[in-house]
């Protein structure tokens, strides 16, 4: 398969900006194109849609296609009056945020047993749903979301708490004991966890989270 | 099919004419070592499917069953996983019982009349082998259709309008809180997930503490100004217990300057 | 501008297929271009297309341009996930509601001689695979189940007689009584369902937002 042909349908397919690593690493080790190759790909296929209603754009982290502006009058019609439902993946993770905040973006993966993509994050975070409130001090710092106030003015929810309380819902499927992550009944764990993080300030509660 | 004959051949092992083809022995399909019966039974969808198998994998016509052989074998398998105290479906019993009244049935002298519409006693378990084949074949071919994600990727280039100009979906309330039902039911399926009322008020504690620890241009907040007398002894205790849960996560460190002396907070962040 | 441009822009900026009317919804109405024109453009871009790594293909819910299949290989990559592998369970219940719609989760169970797990059916109306279309009018009332458009986008079918043809029923002198099933070249079966329920208007509808 031709190179530039490989690089043209990943930059279609993704969802977001492709670098030059990323694209590399569609390759197997043996096929792997050079930098050169690639930015040589991104020339040939700037040219080859000089003429189409679509072109080949850096951004800060990486190359993508998108439609040329002057298209714009025509295709945002496309949402007018009907705007696209938010994907099942997003209310969730946007429920799991709103009931587990602060919550990382692992901790939300582990919940939902797959992962979240970039354009759900960004989305809520565009929407002003969710913001970053902290890095959990972990390997990685990952970021800890936490929604905001907008969201709870979209809701028209005073506070947190006014969220509709799950045991409504959830009837006996969840009343199962088992490991509580978040203990209120019993001091110990939290006492413990002052005594753990005098010794060792960080890191060491890595996996209490879900 | 030149296996060695196994533990179901036990007294029958005379040559067996199946659709004029000679067999000599019985295929061995049934012997399964009893650790892998779990695994077998799990791969079947069933009692159809399980015959199916039996059918396919010695070469029989399926329009012309040999009952008296499959039935055995049939009732071979399911008296070894009882035997093994498998779990078994109901339903491979239900199968269990069709066949050994067809056989029945089948031993009885055929009344010999010309009543052509009399029906073999296969009829039906074979209209229902066929029906089932079809769709499981029907499966495949869909499984092999081409599909997205898998064989096709949608392709999309990005539309760069002012982004108010697209409109935002509405959401409502109830569907975050069915979302999270959905998420939990599932998670709840490897972990045990305890979620309380109680916690929400900690968690969002929690978030705003972080918020204020963060937000502020101070290194140490004092420990005394997250706590307000219009909160009540509840506020407090929420307060309190969302910092050690800050704490306990290493998300921040309380900090005191000699014994006695006053609290103060401050994140571990940056 | 040309009409083809704007067509060729907005399939691509669509995440989704798009009929001939949206397409035509475009245009402001002075400018608006009938099927024909369109239909054209489809035809034109269709063959603008053939040597690149996409192509625009025909859906049931209308044209998108999507990657080559034998580009896969490749861009898969851009997702560490693997594409789900559907139980044999699943498949079959799928290709049972699929070929013999609308279906009764008892008429499944028959025909599988086993019984199909609520699991199964939920999954299935979470991908919005299939839906209930109405309830059929027997004890119990039990709901009846067919396949939607999304469905056939997702596995690249125009309509249900696209489906690979389902094997036919060998013939036993045994003479089993000579019960029909559904013919899928038509939509007879559908419409037979829809008489079934069009009596009973409670309710029918209530799964269709899944």
């Amino acid at each position: 398969m031709d190179i530039k042909n490989i690089i043209e349908a990943a930059l279609f397919a993704a969802n977001e900006p492709l670098s030059i690593a990323e694209i590399q690493d569609l390759f197997l080790l043996e096929d792997r194109p050079d930098k050169h190759r690639v930015r040589e790909a991104f020339v040939q296929l700037t040219r080859d849609y000089a003429e189409k209603p679509i072109e080949l754009v850096e951004t800060a982290s990486g190359y993508r296609f998108q439609v040329k502006s002057s298209y714009s009058p025509w295709v945002a019609r496309l949402w007018e009056e009907k705007p696209v439902k938010y994907s099942r993946a997003l209310l969730e993770t946007l429920a799991i945020i709103a009931y587990q905040q602060p919550a990382t973006r692992g901790e939300i993966e582990e919940i939902r047993g797959v992962s979240v993509s970039t354009n759900i994050i960004r989305t809520l975070q565009e929407r002003e749903w969710i913001r970053v409130i902290g890095h959990k001090e972990v390997p990685g710092r990952p970021a800890l979301y936490a929604t905001t106030k907008e969201f709870l003015d979209y809701f028209n929810l005073q506070t947190l708490a006014d969220l509709p309380p799950l045991a409504s819902l959830l009837d006996m499927e969840l009343s199962v004991s088992g490991d509580t992550q978040l203990n209120l009944g019993d001091d110990s764990p939290i006492h413990e966890g002052i005594t753990h993080y005098e010794k060792t300030p960080s890191g060491e509660h890595s996996t209490d989270s879900l | 099919m030149q296996k060695t004959p196994t533990l179901i051949e036990s007294g029958q092992q005379s040559l067996v004419w199946v659709s004029g083809k000679p067999f000599y022995e019985l295929p061995d399909d049934l012997y399964i070592p009893p650790d892998a019966l779990e695994v077998f039974l799990e791969t079947f969808e069933g009692p159809l499917d399980l015959l199916l198998y039996l059918i396919k994998h010695q070469n029989l016509d399926i329009l012309d069953i040999p009952v008296l052989k499959i039935t055995e074998q049939y009732i071979e398998y399911i008296d070894l996983m009882q035997n093994l105290r498998m779990e078994l479906a109901a339903e491979y019993l239900v199968m269990a019982a069709m066949l050994a009244e067809i056989k029945s049935k089948m031993l009885l002298p055929r009344q010999l009349t010309e009543d052509a519409e009399d029906e073999d006693p296969r009829a039906e378990l074979i209209r229902r082998l066929q029906e089932y084949e079809r769709f499981k074949r029907a499966a495949d071919d869909i499984d092999a259709l081409p599909r997205l994600y898998r064989d096709n990727f949608l392709v999309t280039a990005e539309l760069i309008v002012d982004k108010m100009d697209k409109p935002v979906p509405d959401v409502e309330l109830e569907s975050i809180l069915i979302a999270f039902q959905d998420v939990l039911r599932r998670a709840d399926q490897f972990t045990h997930h305890h979620i309380q009322r109680e916690a929400l008020s900690v968690r969002e504690r929690m978030s705003r503490i972080l918020a204020r620890l963060s937000d502020g241009n101070e290194e140490f907040v004092a420990f005394n100004s997250f706590f307000t007398r219009a909160e009540g002894k509840q506020g407090a205790v929420v307060t309190f217990l969302a910092i050690l849960e800050l704490c306990k996560e290493g998300l921040l460190e309380i900090v005191q300057g000699e014994p006695m002396s006053e609290l103060w907070l401050k994140p571990i962040i940056e």
